[in-house]
């Protein structure tokens, strides 16, 4: 299956991606996205702990993957 | 009335109230954040916001909604300005509308707050000596 | 900016907002309060407010005096208007601005919960039956 | 010496009247105003320890007076 992983703000400049499609096998979780988003070039900029949000809702990082899931990586938020 | 949206324009706060207005409320409260000119201890010359958008409306209209259910207050709206927004223009405004004061107070400092730790939205600082930086949450306290 | 005063005529509550703005200001708080339609269970059709001038806007200033120490809110404006009011229109406008939301809302509340405590402003309410009568604080909870 | 009484709103209803000029002895308190005021046709009307403000202050019934103050029963507030 696929997923497309997000990124925003201060991750998107300091990883120079806004967003990729990523394989994963079937019962992938959101900490394989995230151990992948770690080896990333640039992923200093980016905790290991990130917020997370699967298809536009908060989610844990044990949290089951699907096929065609949208991968949202959060950094910490500042609106107001 | 629960209305949550994200603009790319000036924010129409006499608007915002117009909406919520209804004869039977008593008590209208609004919260006007705007870009103000300094921010820990540099000069600012705008902001430029940035957002999840898809997630940002969906995270505001389950504020709102929560505000409404928690304090009983049917009429509220949220409006987020995106893209660049200059010194004493507003980035956000919030109105709630209730018969009494109490609740229309409180459900607009709910919404605020829930907003600011919740809704994927992003500030990147324009300084007036050119230089320029992502604004934190933990500096995030206007 | 420290202004409170009480008019006869239609409050400008965005000539309020723009008079406490000040570029170094983050957050702008509001409330409003409009005559509403029932109160107590009654048709209400319009309230005649009066009020003993001169202590009113003494004690008005007074109070705003305190949110501002209180709160640290040097922008704080308050107008009350006197005369018949018809439904939804605003009787009270109150607004406050400081760099962080947190003192400007506490400020608002405060000035609001004292007003109706201490200011000598009384309503008398006209309803749709033609029956007329003076509202008791008790019952002044709007 | 002389006071201003002042009543406002349901108390100038019920006594019939906004104003009246009060002789005192000297050394009078608001009391004596309060009482003076409990004899009045109408009094029914005005609880037996109003609000009151002295030259637009609330003041206390041992508030003593002088000659020329301005005495205001107060009904309870209602703004907002």
């Amino acid at each position: 299956m696929t997923v497309t992983v997000r990124f925003f703000a201060s991750y998107a400049e300091v990883l120079g991606c806004q967003s990729f499609v990523l394989g994963l096998a079937n019962g992938a979780t959101v900490q394989d996205v995230v151990s992948h988003v770690a080896a990333l070039p640039g992923a200093a900029g980016v905790p290991p702990a990130p917020l997370i949000a699967v298809n536009h809702s908060y989610a844990n990082l044990s949290h089951l993957l699907a096929d065609g899931d949208e991968v949202a990586i959060i950094p910490p938020v500042a609106g107001g | 009335m629960i209305r949550g949206r994200l603009t790319q324009s000036e924010i129409d706060t006499q608007g915002l109230i117009v909406e919520v207005a209804e004869s039977g409320n008593g008590a209208t409260s609004v919260f006007i954040g705007t870009v103000r000119s300094r921010n820990d201890g540099r000069d600012v010359q705008s902001i430029e916001y940035s957002s999840y958008e898809p997630m940002a409306e969906k995270e505001i209209l389950m504020i709102l909604r929560e505000a409404s259910e928690r304090y009983g207050v049917n009429n509220i709206a949220a409006e987020h300005r995106l893209g660049e927004i200059q010194i004493g223009e507003a980035s956000v405004v919030i109105v709630a509308a209730h018969p009494h004061r109490g609740p229309a107070l409180d459900a607009l400092r709910y919404v605020i707050e829930q907003l600011k730790k919740r809704v994927p939205i992003w500030k990147l600082e324009h300084y007036s000596d050119g230089d320029r930086s992502w604004v934190s949450a933990a500096e995030n306290h206007a």
